[in-house]
Order: structure tokens, then C-alpha cells, then sequence
């Protein structure tokens, strides 16, 4: 088999891929949705028809206790299709902008890991083009999962600092470090953050030594024109 | 009770089905009563001026405007108006920035009767009401 | 996700493309649940207000009634989030295949719009690798999507064409057309259609002329490593 049909396959064989890492995210959801509040849903359905069972034969107390049942059953699953709602997108993002959302999810950060966490803002948040927005939330989002994955930390700390022309996004940690040199081998996640940034026409600095933390700076410039491309709703 | 004392309630909300929903409980109260409702920010600032509402139900995500925005809006022109936010979003976030827009009351979509009434009475009289699932969270 | 970024790297701009598309995607899917099935559980959860109000003061009729009303929403809501399910992933492809889904698809599409859709295949579907079944779902139903929207057709047709080493995918209206030329402005829709039929190493040929109606023909190379490269589940 000539070279030419070998990578021609080659490259087909990668837009498959592409394809099918898309395809993934969606079938994940779709199944998250399924095995939860469809789930739920269909459960409470049932529910209902013992309510109606209760009625015709039981006491009041009985259908009273049922109809309480349903609702905490009907708060739930809406709690679990926030939960989807959120990991999908936070829609604060767009309704409220980048930082309330960053608070947010930091101080959950710090309530439900051993670590010290903070988050410091510099200047004030322009009407970020929503995906942008998203963009910063994704890298933030990115350097703190490496965090709690691999430093070790104590401490953590965000930075947004907004200027006229340009923002900054620290993500840094006081953990074990690791030698960037020799990185290569797994991940994709700071891979990920370096396509992203790129897509933002940024530049990332990675300074990290072993024992020494880990100190992510993103710069992205602020295009006026950028900022009114789209704004939420 | 006589129509003049009872409270009187604007719903906003781009879903039919619920403002439906919201109207039929608040119907439920005798000392309350629906007197409009519409599904966007622009038709809320024209009815808050037409009606004079003694509250307002404000969805936050409606089409074109949203819901803090409609609620500057409406607070422009009708700066005395008493809006409780209606919201499907639990984080407080949404609590801090919708209060800071001037509404005075947050409730959770997921309210049960005693929060929607106890919310409506409380802006009526001048107060705030927080749905307490939030309040928690302060 | 990541490993795909790892492949993609040759093609970068592919990989800036897939991230904002997914982002966009997200978002979309986001919106959908929180303006669907959300708010119509907040809405069932008003409504067991509503009976346990009936129930202390109104007729055993009243609380049959309402206990009614309320599964009817519940269905109802459960039938929003399987659409939301199929749309994510219709599960169909992996179970039946590409020609079974497909055909059940533009039945369901004839039975809920005013106007006559066919779906014709020559040749026998081959084993498709699953990420392609997919996108040609997706290309089908980006196309139909767009006939139903745009075309005011009366007449609407899927063909799906399976040769030895390509296969074609043609969607064809008789509606009004438009000029392609013309076409920048707004949806991403056609544009979608255009990058995954590049991933897939294809050609797309988009004929309309105003009047005259709308003819997709898509022609995707089969190859046989392709098929190896990912199959389904
Ligand atoms: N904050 C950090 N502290 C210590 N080590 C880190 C930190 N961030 C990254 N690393 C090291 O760099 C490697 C690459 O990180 P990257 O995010 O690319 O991959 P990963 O986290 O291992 O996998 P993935 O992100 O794909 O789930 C990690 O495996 C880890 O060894
Ligand atoms: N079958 C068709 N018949 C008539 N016009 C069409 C047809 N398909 C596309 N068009 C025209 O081409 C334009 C671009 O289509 P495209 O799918 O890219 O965008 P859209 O359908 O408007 O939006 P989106 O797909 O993003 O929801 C449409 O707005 C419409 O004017
Ligand atoms: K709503
Ligand atoms: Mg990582
Ligand atoms: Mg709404
Ligand atoms: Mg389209």
C-alpha cells in the first residue's frame, strides 16, 4: 500500500477521532441524564400512582406522608439536573460574568478539599465575550484539577487581574512541583490549556520545580472589539 | 376579601406552563390576585407603568433582557416597585447580583406555597425575603 | 477530549475549532435543559401545592383531577428529556445501525410536518465505524433541519448510497432555494455540515438556486482501516 493512501487513511482515521471525542462528551451526558433524572422521573411516576392507590383506600395521613415523599423526590432530581446543567456549562457565566462564577466555584473547591484556597480579583471585569468567559473558567477549572490531582498543596491561590488592554489568570500552588521538561508523557490537560490559549491569542508561562509549587501565569489580550461581540442573553 | 385590599401580582416568565402554575397557587390565597402577566423584560416596564403591581414576579432568564436587567429596567421607571426574582439557580451568586439590582426578594422555582406567600407578603410590607435553601448558603 | 488534541496537533486549527464548537454545544445544551425540563419540574412541584390544597378542601373529583393533570406533566416532562436524550445520542445507531435510525427518523419527521419525506438506499449498509455513523446522522439531520426551517417544501429526500469504497449521503428538496453565494451572514449550520464532512476526508456539493429548490450531495470515502480504527462499543 502506497504511503499516500496510507496516511490519507491516517487522516480520516483522526477526524474520526474527533468525531468520536465529541460524540463521547454528548453520549456521557446523554447517559448521565438517563441513569439520572430520567431515572428519577420515571419513579416518581410511579409515585403517583400509589398516591392515587392511597386516596381511594387510604387515610389522610398516608397520602399526606406520599405527597411529601413525591415532592422531596421531585426537589431531587431538579438538584441532580442542576448538577448537569452546571457541569455542562455554568450559565452564571453568562448571566453574571466570570467572576461571581470563579468565586463560586473556588469557595466549593476549598469547602469539599483539605486545602486552603483563594481567589483575588485585580480591576474590574469587562463585558467579556462569552466565549472567553468560558475559555478563562475552562483554564481555571483545568489548573485546579491539576491542584488537587497532583501537588498536594496547602495552599492555592486564583488571580484575575483585568487591565485596559490585557487580563491575567494565575493558578498557583504550594505543592511537590514537577520538572515541565519532562511532561510529555501523559496528559492533555496542560496540552489543553496551551490549545485554548493559543485560541485566545494568550501566552502561558509554566514555572514549576520539585518541592517548589507550581505557578501558572495566563496573558490574554482584551480586543475592545472582542467585547461586544456577545454578551449574556 | 374585597378586590381593593388584595394584593396585587405580576408574573413574568417566558414559560407559559409555569406562570400558569404560579397563577393557580397564588389564586389559592384570598388576600392575593394576579393581574397581569407577560414573557419578557420590554412587556414587564410597560405593565409594572400600566398596572401599578403591588409585586412583581421576575423570572431570570428570559429572552432578550434578562431578569437583573429587566429589573433595573422596571426599577427605572417604576423605582418603588417591589420585585421578588424567580429563579431555577440555587448559587447564591445569582442572589447577591440580582439583590444588588434592586429586587427584594429570591425564590427558588422549586418553592412550595408557604415561601411564595411568606415571600409576597414580606416585599408587600416593605421587607426581603431570601428562599431559605439559599439563605443557608449566605 | 484530550487525546484528540495529542492527534489533532498536526491540524491545529481543527482542534481550536472542536474546542469552541464543543463549548457552543454545551451551552446549547445547557439552555435547553434549564428552558425545558427544569422548569417544568419546578412547575409539577406547584402543582403538588395545588392537590395538597384540593386535598384539605375540595372535592375527591377536584384531587382526581389535578393528580391527573399532574402525571400528564410528569410525562410530558419525561418526554422532553428523551428528546434531549435522543438528541444528545441517538441510541438507535449503535443498537440498529445507520440505515434503521436513520429511516425511523424521516418517518417521525413526515408524521410531524406537512410534507412528504422518503428515504431511499441503495446498497447494504457496510459496518461503519461508529464516529461515522454519527456524523452522517448528524449531516442528515443538519440537512432535513434546514429544509424544515428554511425550504417551505413540499417534497423532501434522503438517499444514502453505499458503493464499494465511498458511500454517498444526498439531502434534496423541492422548496425555494436560495443562493449560495449569499448565504455568510447568519447559521452555522451548513458550516457544521462542511467541517465534518473535511474530517471525514469528503466532499460536500451544495446546488440551490432561488425557486428551484436545495440538493445536498455528500460523498465520504470508505476505507478500510477506518473501520478498524473504532468501532462501535
Ligand atoms: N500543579 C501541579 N503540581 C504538580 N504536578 C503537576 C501540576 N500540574 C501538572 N503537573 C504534572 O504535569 C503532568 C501533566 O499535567 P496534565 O494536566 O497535562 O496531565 P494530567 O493531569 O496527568 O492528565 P489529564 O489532565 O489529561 O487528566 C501531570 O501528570 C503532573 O505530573
Ligand atoms: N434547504 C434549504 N432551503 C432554503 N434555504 C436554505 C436551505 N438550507 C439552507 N438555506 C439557507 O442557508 C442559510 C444558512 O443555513 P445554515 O444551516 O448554515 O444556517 P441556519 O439554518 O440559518 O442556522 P443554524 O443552522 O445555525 O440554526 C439559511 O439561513 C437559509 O437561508
Ligand atoms: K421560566
Ligand atoms: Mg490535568
Ligand atoms: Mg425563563
Ligand atoms: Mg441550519
Amino acid at each position: 500500500m502506497s504511503k499516500i493512501i496510507e496516511e490519507a487513511k491516517a487522516s480520516q482515521a483522526l477526524g474520526l477521532k474527533v468525531i468520536q471525542a465529541q460524540e463521547e462528551e454528548r453520549k456521557r451526558v446523554a447517559r448521565e441524564i438517563h441513569d439520572g433524572p430520567a431515572q428519577s422521573l420515571a419513579n416518581v411516576l410511579l409515585q403517583t400512582e400509589i398516591i392515587d392507590r392511597a386516596y381511594q383506600q387510604g387515610t389522610a395521613e398516608q397520602v399526606k406522608q406520599e405527597i411529601a415523599t413525591l415532592k422531596r423526590n421531585l426537589r431531587e432530581t431538579l438538584g441532580d439536573i442542576r448538577r448537569i446543567i452546571f457541569d455542562l456549562r455554568p450559565m452564571a457565566l453568562d448571566d453574571l460574568g466570570l467572576v461571581p462564577t470563579l468565586h463560586k466555584y473556588v469557595e466549593k473547591i476549598e469547602e469539599s478539599h483539605s486545602l486552603k484556597a483563594e481567589f483575588h480579583v485585580y480591576g474590574k471585569e469587562p463585558q467579556l465575550p462569552s466565549a472567553m468567559a468560558v475559555a478563562l473558567f475552562r483554564l481555571a477549572q483545568e489548573g485546579i484539577t491539576n491542584v488537587l490531582k497532583h501537588a498536594r498543596a496547602s495552599h492555592l491561590l486564583i488571580r484575575l487581574e483585568f487591565h485596559p488592554s490585557t487580563l491575567f489568570l494565575v493558578v498557583q500552588d504550594n505543592g511537590r512541583g514537577f520538572d515541565p521538561d519532562q511532561e510529555h508523557k501523559e496528559g492533555f490537560g496542560l496540552l489543553g490549556m496551551k490549545e485554548r490559549v493559543k485560541l485566545l491569542e494568550g501566552e502561558l508561562q509554566l514555572s514549576s520545580k520539585v518541592g517548589r509549587g507550581t505557578k501558572i501565569v495566563i496573558k490574554i489580550p482584551i480586543k475592545e472589539k472582542a467585547s461586544d461581540a456577545n454578551h449574556p442573553n | 376579601m374585597s378586590s381593593e385590599n388584595k394584593i396585587r401580582i405580576l408574573i413574568i416568565d417566558d414559560h407559559t406552563m409555569f406562570r400558569e402554575g404560579v397563577k393557580r397557587v397564588i389564586d389559592m390565597e384570598e388576600d392575593f390576585e394576579v393581574v397581569g402577566q407577560a414573557g419578557d423584560g420590554e412587556a414587564a416596564v410597560q405593565l409594572v407603568q400600566e398596572l401599578e403591581p403591588d409585586v412583581i414576579l421576575m423570572d431570570i432568564n428570559l429572552p432578550g433582557m434578562n431578569g437583573v436587567e429587566a429589573t433595573e429596567a422596571v426599577l427605572r421607571y417604576s423605582p418603588d416597585s417591589k420585585i421578588i426574582i424567580l429563579s431555577i439557580h440555587d448559587d447564591e451568586s445569582y442572589v447577591f447580583r440580582t439583590l444588588q439590582s434592586g429586587a427584594k426578594g429570591y425564590l427558588l422555582k422549586e418553592m412550595d406555597i408557604e415561601a411564595l406567600s411568606e415571600a409576597i407578603r414580606a416585599v408587600h410590607e416593605g421587607g426581603a425575603y431570601i428562599h431559605p435553601k439559599v439563605t443557608g448558603k449566605l
